[in-house]
């Protein structure tokens, strides 16, 4: 038990204390923190709290904890923070479902819930912020269709899907599912659903891909594990760039750092930005407004920040394209 | 060929207040065989637990080749050409004959071991043994007989100079035991000396040379086998007991209350058949291995489901029941207390609870805590136990206290039979005194008993009928009041019958 | 280290009535409290105290159950995976059927059911524990899955959350639920002819084998009450969460259950332990975790603290058993 | 007892057929299924979950378990990743991987024989200490593997892949350890009866240490081939893989009461078992949620087969 008086004792040398005193604190849960994604989120949501934060004349301080995909732990942390007496609580939900009893919670606690990122089930948040998904599918899939219609082929397309608990596999899936319906030059010959996990990326690819010798062309619900979907097509001598008479069709979803060489190298044709930045620069107006009581003036869907479509021809000129610059 | 190999001397040893060994001897003369008897308790086991380098003795001392040695690992008694084959065979059952022979001693090259080598050294050995084994049979297809030829064959690796055979033929089949006797004979032949612990004193005379007799931890005689009989080894090993005054009345009404009809079980018990009186205690006589555990168990139904048929006195008229329901009716002591007596971290109060659960809960299966605190005392006082209070654990208690109160619980369920087997192992005079008080009081107050037990002293103090067991059959009865002579000659009588 | 834990031992013994795994858990709770007395006083406030036992409630029962079985000499993996599925059907049948009665009845059942297949493997056919229920585990969490595909189920009829989220004389239902369930084991396990022999058979078979002690079924029940309290707990996850998915039963949880019994005092040797202590276990794991929060220290480090903890404790209750014997 | 014993062949031989039949039945619904190519594409992807199972049967053989595997092979890629971003060699990274695989083997068998935990709750601890540290070292970030890390992990000759001729080389030398040394005999006699084994005065407590440590440097090869066929070491690495490894051993006739069974067959006919289940399911586009199901049935099944075949004797463990 020394053990343990000496490691409380240690705690408490390091602690300075919980700070509570501010303007504004924002306390946000993640769901989990396994992409750079999360990190660029994170950070861009801090830098931008100091501008705007200075403009708006408000002092923002964050408080993060994370909840590594376990729905009822992030149901905890978010009682935690409703505890800690936060002025706003947001949350990037691991379950659309569960997440209806934090905001619950909060709204009961007297407190704005902003839904980051992904959207909730049933309960309506204060305010959702994120990307949209389903446009961010559109866009890139009828981007994919021109392309390929110039180019006279008919895509004979292999799905990867994201994890169905998250609604923006969901939505993606509507998305590129609407291009598959309106467009010829497209269609989807078989589904994987890969968890996001990784390693099913790469083995329900080369499945696939050995199933269907026919296919030639994939849309990759994001491009996060890119190297993984690589892998697979390298498996499958498939992995060339474009213009080789061996390239394969590639459009994924959020060019994120991972990917931005590749398009570069011409391996992935198109593709449609998840912004990071865009996201957490509306995240820290909308809480601000809120903050004020003011209305943020959301659409019905919340306040989604649209993504561009990149494609091999415009990524070297694009503007603030997080992923490029990201350390 | 009478070179002295061995000699252990005046040994001592103690295990706390008990002392095993107060003054044991044995010699041994190169190519001899030389058989080690005694009830058990007589310290046979410590004895060469020692010599095997299991244990260090007290005091005294060993020589080997006349040269005086301590062994502090079974290692160095290797060393010394000592092998110990123990009772329980040392056997791997997924791993192949030649595998078990060289399991601690496996050739290799470049840490390869080399499947031809050992094998063709292991036909070797057992060709020598006499036996024709498959190297590469699994041993979990064998016969007990062939285990032991393996374990033997093992022994044989380090080439012994001496070899201990602890209760070799236990389990031995007849024509296994003839297989054995052989091999013995071709080890003696190869220079080989043998110490052969048995309790079948008929093998003693098929192959030993000669007779060293213990008790109570002593070596009371060392003989040559032909100045010997069967009955005077059985009285050297028991000892004569002096004037032994029947703890109870004589004259007993016969009022039949169990009957026991061609019990078979397996080959643990064989066509065993016998009455019980009510009231009365039935000694059941045999040397270790004769069956008397297995046939105890057996009749409630604790080792399998025993063929044959059991009657219970009912209002006059025999009927057949199940050895479950005797079981119902039946309180069991067994030989084993702190394996199957005693719940040792548990307090006395729940130790004596736990068969009489249903007697001290009420609705719902609600536990009546007084109710069994009551039960408790009344243990505690009805059999004078010492114990602080009854929350207690028991495994703080004496051996004798806790034999008690395996006693008391089962006392609590007011058996109809009570079943002894060995009550009074590892305790001292006075807690023996006690136990055999109980026992008899029970039995004046109705309780029929089968009272087993290696000591035939006190068997004979309180046993009003005998039942003799020898090679799990039940081979004999004798009356009450027959005399020890009787009774042992009754013993050499059919172990010779047994024997021929 | 092993002075250390002697030193402990003889203390254990002589000065109070306490296990030394107990004392050293009373001992952390202790040093947690202080810590968080000097460092976030908020964390006194009723509010939060309140908090921690919501938050605290699904693990305690599910410690719970884990005591009962562990008490008895077994071990149960699949809890978690159990009562993901059994708040997966009784969600499916609630929402169908409109009925909160009958979906809250299925969970039960369905919970029992689980307990039950896993009691027979073991107490029947005499497979290993933890083996049997890691099977158990991978199916369950197997079939809630591929029935949900692995999306969540989260329209269960408002009148279900209204009942269960209620808050009664300020404190929400799921406490009285936890209160309820603790008191019921403790009571099944220290005043029941059951609970008796559950610590006899978890102490020695052989004895209660020659005792009369209907063995088998003891085990088997041990682990049908398991299932049960599973059930419970799927009830109060489920109205928590406002959802039922597959991944409230992931294998974080068995850890946390885990944790709680062995620092709680319940030996993993059988025969030892307290549904409360299981249950102290639980608050403190989940103390634990609220102090990691507030540190803003890593998930992954509470995982190590925990599974250091657990070697810990079944490290020193391996020692008490040797001394004594 | 004759009746017992036709069972246990035909338990013997159960698994073998199963698999026979059920290939042939994805391949009369997909006969590419059956394509050579798609064979080796299976034996390249069961490669990971075979070299972690080798050292699983190691240790299942000696009568315990070592559920901490997965996370071993996390810990050590991760360790070896965080190296190799921050300008290790390939080399030198991979023999510190192997390394840290070894000392994390050596601290279960250290808890195992110095403070004779329960290996099953001892693993189990180590299980969630190790993922915990994986996670720390990693930031239980997608951390991306140098290219030539990746090519290697896809690197074939004609159809024949790298890792599934390692693989096979190792499973060999362990099946030779095992069969052929003194230390698999013991090993071997472990599992059988450890009690007996000490009375013998074999070196129990020393196999038992370095049984661990083989397992463990095992799993971080293991680990090695799963994050270069991906590319990437990922949080999602080895995790549920002990379940996995365990499965495929007792599918692959190895007694979880120990003593018996072969590495070499054992290991490949239960990752292939496994293998051919998944992939199948994935060629015929199945529900892909059903995986899990089956898999857990199967392991059900084999752990029920056994049980009969050892008699219950669930003394062990």
């Amino acid at each position: 038990m020394k053990r343990f008086s000496l490691f409380s004792v240690i705690m408490c040398l390091l602690l300075p204390g919980q700070v509570l005193a501010s303007d504004l604190t924002i306390g946000f849960s993640w769901n989990s923190v396994t992409q750079p994604l999360e990190r660029a989120w994170e950070d861009y949501m801090k830098s931008e709290a100091e501008v705007q934060g200075k403009a708006a004349g408000v002092n923002i301080k964050w408080v993060f904890n994370v909840a590594d995909g376990d729905p009822s732990r992030q149901a905890n942390n978010i009682e935690d923070l409703i505890t800690q007496g936060v002025d706003i609580v947001s949350a990037r939900a691991e379950d659309a479902g569960a997440i209806n009893a934090s905001i619950r919670a909060a709204k009961s606690a007297g407190i704005p819930f902003i839904t980051f990122d992904r959207k909730s089930g049933s309960v309506a948040p204060t305010a959702h912020v994120g990307g949209d998904s389903y446009d961010q599918a559109l866009t890139t899939g009828r981007a994919f269709a021109d392309l390929l219609g110039s180019k006279g082929i008919t895509g004979k397309c292999i799905e990867l899907q994201g994890a169905l608990t998250d609604i923006n596999a969901v939505q993606r899936t509507k998305g590129w599912a609407e291009v598959v319906a309106e467009r010829s030059e497209v269609s989807t010959i078989t589904q994987v659903p890969t968890e996001w996990n990784p390693e099913l990326f790469r083995s329900g690819l080369a499945n696939a891909l050995r199933a269907n010798p026919d296919a030639n062309c994939a849309f990759i619900a994001s491009d996060f594990a890119i190297t993984a979907v690589q892998a697979a097509l390298e498996e499958a001598d498939k992995w060339y760039p474009s213009g080789h008479p061996k390239h394969f069709w590639l459009a994924t979803q959020d060019v994120l750092p991972g990917a931005v060489p590749l398009m570069e190298a011409k391996y992935i044709d198109v593709s449609t930005s998840y912004d990071a930045f865009a996201h957490s620069q509306e995240m820290v107006r909308v809480a601000i407004a809120i903050h004020k009581g003011q209305d943020p003036g959301c659409s019905a869907d919340g306040c989604l920040a649209k993504g561009r479509v990149v494609t091999p021809a415009t990524i070297g000129t694009i503007e603030n394209l997080w992923s490029k610059t990201y350390n | 060929m009478n070179k002295n190999i061995l000699q252990m001397q005046n040994i001592k040893k103690t295990y706390g207040p008990i002392n095993a060994l107060s003054n044991a001897s044995i010699l041994l003369k190169k190519g001899s065989v030389v058989a080690l008897v005694g009830a058990n308790g007589a310290g046979k086991s410590t004895l060469m637990n020692i010599l095997g380098g299991i244990t260090t003795p007290d005091d005294g001392e060993v020589l080997v080749n006349n040269k005086k040695v301590n062994f502090n690992s079974p290692v160095d008694a290797a060393r010394y050409g000592i092998q110990f084959v123990h009772q329980e065979l040392s056997i791997f059952k997924t791993m192949t004959v030649a595998e078990n022979i060289f399991i601690n001693q496996f050739p290799t090259q470049f840490g390869i071991i080399s499947k031809q080598v050992i094998e063709a050294t292991t036909r070797q050995l057992l060709a020598e043994l006499g036996s024709n084994l498959n190297p590469h049979h699994y041993v979990e297809s064998l016969s007990t007989g062939d285990c032991q030829m393996v374990v033997i064959a093992r022994a044989m690796l380090g080439n012994p100079k001496i070899l201990i055979l602890d209760e070799p033929t236990s389990s031995l089949s007849k024509y296994e035991k003839e297989k054995l006797n052989l091999v013995i004979g071709r080890l003696k032949d190869a220079g080989v000396a043998i110490i052969y612990i048995t309790h079948f004193i008929s093998e003693i005379f098929e192959v030993c040379d000669s007779v060293t007799v213990m008790r109570n931890g002593t070596t009371i005689s060392s003989q040559a086998i032909h100045e010997t009989d069967n009955s005077k080894i059985i009285e050297l090993m028991l000892g004569d007991v002096a004037s032994i005054e029947k703890k109870r009345r004589k004259e007993r009404n016969k009022n039949i209350f169990l009957k026991v009809d061609k019990l078979q079980n397996e080959n643990k018990v064989k066509e065993a058949t016998f009455e019980l009186n009510k009231g009365e205690i039935l000694g059941i006589w045999g040397l270790l291995g004769s069956g008397r555990t297995e046939l105890v168990r057996s009749i409630i139904g604790l080792d399998g489901q025993p063929k044959g048929t059991i009657l219970i006195n009912n209002h006059g008229k025999l009927t057949p029941i199940s050895a479950e329901y005797l079981s119902g009716i039946t309180a069991y002591v067994s030989e084993d207390r702190r394996g199957e007596g005693v719940l040792l971290p548990m307090s006395v109060l729940k130790n004596t609870a736990l068969p009489n659960l249903q007697k001290v809960s009420g609705n719902f299966g609600m536990i009546m805590l007084n109710k069994a605190r009551n039960l408790a005392t009344r243990v505690i006082k009805s059999l004078s136990i010492k114990v602080s209070n009854f929350d207690q654990k028991v495994g703080t208690l004496s051996g004798g206290n806790q034999q008690k109160i395996v006693f008391g619980k089962w006392l609590e369920t007011e058996p109809y039979l009570l079943i002894l087997d060995e009550p009074t192992r590892g305790l001292d005079i006075s807690a023996k005194g006690e136990i055999l008080k109980i026992a008899t009081d029970l039995a004046n107050n109705g309780v029929s008993i089968l009272f087993i037990s290696s000591e035939l002293e006190e068997l004979m103090k309180i046993s009003d009928r005998y039942l003799i067991l020898s090679e799990r059959h039940v081979v004999a009865e004798l009356p009450g009041d027959s005399t020890q002579d009787s009774l042992i000659s009754a013993l050499s009588k059919t172990v010779q019958g047994s024997a021929a | 280290m092993v002075n250390m834990i002697t030193s402990i031992l003889n203390f254990g013994r002589i000065k109070t009535k306490l296990s030394p795994p107990l004392l050293i858990t009373g001992l952390m709770f202790f040093a947690a409290l202080i810590f968080l007395f000097l460092n976030s006083p908020e964390f006194f406030l009723l509010k939060n105290i309140v908090n921690i036992f919501n938050q605290c409630a699904v693990l305690a029962i599910l410690s719970l159950g884990m005591s009962t079985v562990m008490i008895g000499g077994g071990i149960d993996l699949s809890l978690p995976a159990n009562m993901a599925l059994s708040a997966i059907f009784g969600s499916t049948i609630m929402i169908l059927t409109g009925s909160v009665a009958l979906g809250c009845l299925i969970m039960l059942i369905s919970g029992v059911a689980i307990g039950s297949l896993n009691g027979f493997a073991i107490a029947r056919l005499r497979m290993i524990p933890f083996v049997v229920t890691l099977a158990t585990m991978t199916i369950c969490g197997g079939i809630s899955v591929w029935v949900t595909n692995s999306v969540s189920i989260f329209n269960q009829p408002e009148k279900f959350f209204d009942i269960f989220l209620a808050r009664v004389l300020g404190l929400p239902l799921s406490i009285y639920i936890l209160i309820l369930c603790l008191i019921m084991t403790q009571i099944a396990m220290s005043f029941t002819r059951f609970g008796w022999m559950v610590y006899a058979v978890g102490t020695s078979p052989a004895v209660c084998r020659v005792s009369r002690i209907p063995v088998k079924q003891v085990l088997f029940s041990t682990y049908v009450l398991a299932g049960f309290l599973a059930g419970v707990s799927a009830i109060v996850v489920t109205a928590r969460l406002g959802s039922a998915s597959a991944n409230i039963g992931n294998d974080s949880v068995i850890l946390d259950i885990v944790t709680a019994c062995v620092i709680g005092g319940v030996s993993i040797y059988g025969g030892k332990g307290r549904p409360f202590g299981a249950c102290v276990g639980a608050v403190l794991v989940v103390i634990l975790g609220n102090i990691l929060n507030l540190l803003e220290i890593s998930f992954f480090i509470g995982l190590m603290l925990k599974g250091f903890l657990i070697i810990f404790f079944v490290s020193l209750d391996g020692l008490l058993v040797k001394q004594n014997e | 007892m004759n009746l017992d014993f036709t069972l246990n062949r035909a338990l013997d031989f159960a698994f073998p057929i199963f698999l026979v039949l059920v290939s042939l039945g994805f391949a009369l619904v997909e006969p590419s299924f059956l394509s050579l190519e798609n064979i080796f594409g299976m034996l390249h992807a069961m490669a990971p979950i075979a070299v972690i199972s080798t050292g699983m049967a190691l240790i299942v053989i000696m009568g315990k378990l070592d559920i901490s595997l997965g996370s071993i092979a996390l810990v050590s890629m991760g360790v070896s990743a965080t190296l190799l971003q921050s300008g290790y060699g390939f080399i030198s990274s991979s023999v510190i991987a192997l390394l840290v695989g070894a000392t994390l083997g050596a601290v279960n068998g250290f808890i195992i024989c110095i403070l004779k935990v329960n290996p099953l709750i001892a693993t189990l601890g180590t299980m969630l200490t190790f993922r915990g540290l994986g996670n720390q070292i990693t930031d239980a970030q997608v951390v991306v593997l140098p290219d030539g890390f990746r090519a290697l992990g896809n690197f074939s000759l004609g159809i024949i892949y790298f890792d599934t001729v390692i693989c096979l080389v190792l499973l060999i030398l362990v099946h030779a350890l095992h069969r052929r040394t003194k230390f698999g005999k013991v090993v071997t006699a472990i599992g059988n009866d450890e009690t007996t084994a000490e009375r013998v005065g074999l070196p129990v407590t020393r196999t038992i240490f370095f049984s661990f440590v083989i397992a463990g440097m095992l799993a971080s090869i293991g680990g090695f081939f799963a994050s270069a066929q991906v590319g990437a070491v990922t949080s999602f690495l080895g995790k549920g893989l002990e379940f996995t490894a365990v499965a495929v051993v007792v599918v692959g006739g190895i007694s979880l009461f120990g003593g018996r069974g072969s590495i070499l067959w054992g290991v490949i006919l239960g990752s292939l078992t496994f293998e051919v289940i998944r992939s199948g399911l994935n060629y015929l586009g199945a529900n892909p949620y059903f995986y899990q199901l089956i898999g857990g049935v199967v392991i059900f099944i084999a752990m029920y087969a056994a049980a009969i075949k050892t008699g219950y004797s669930a003394n062990n463990s």
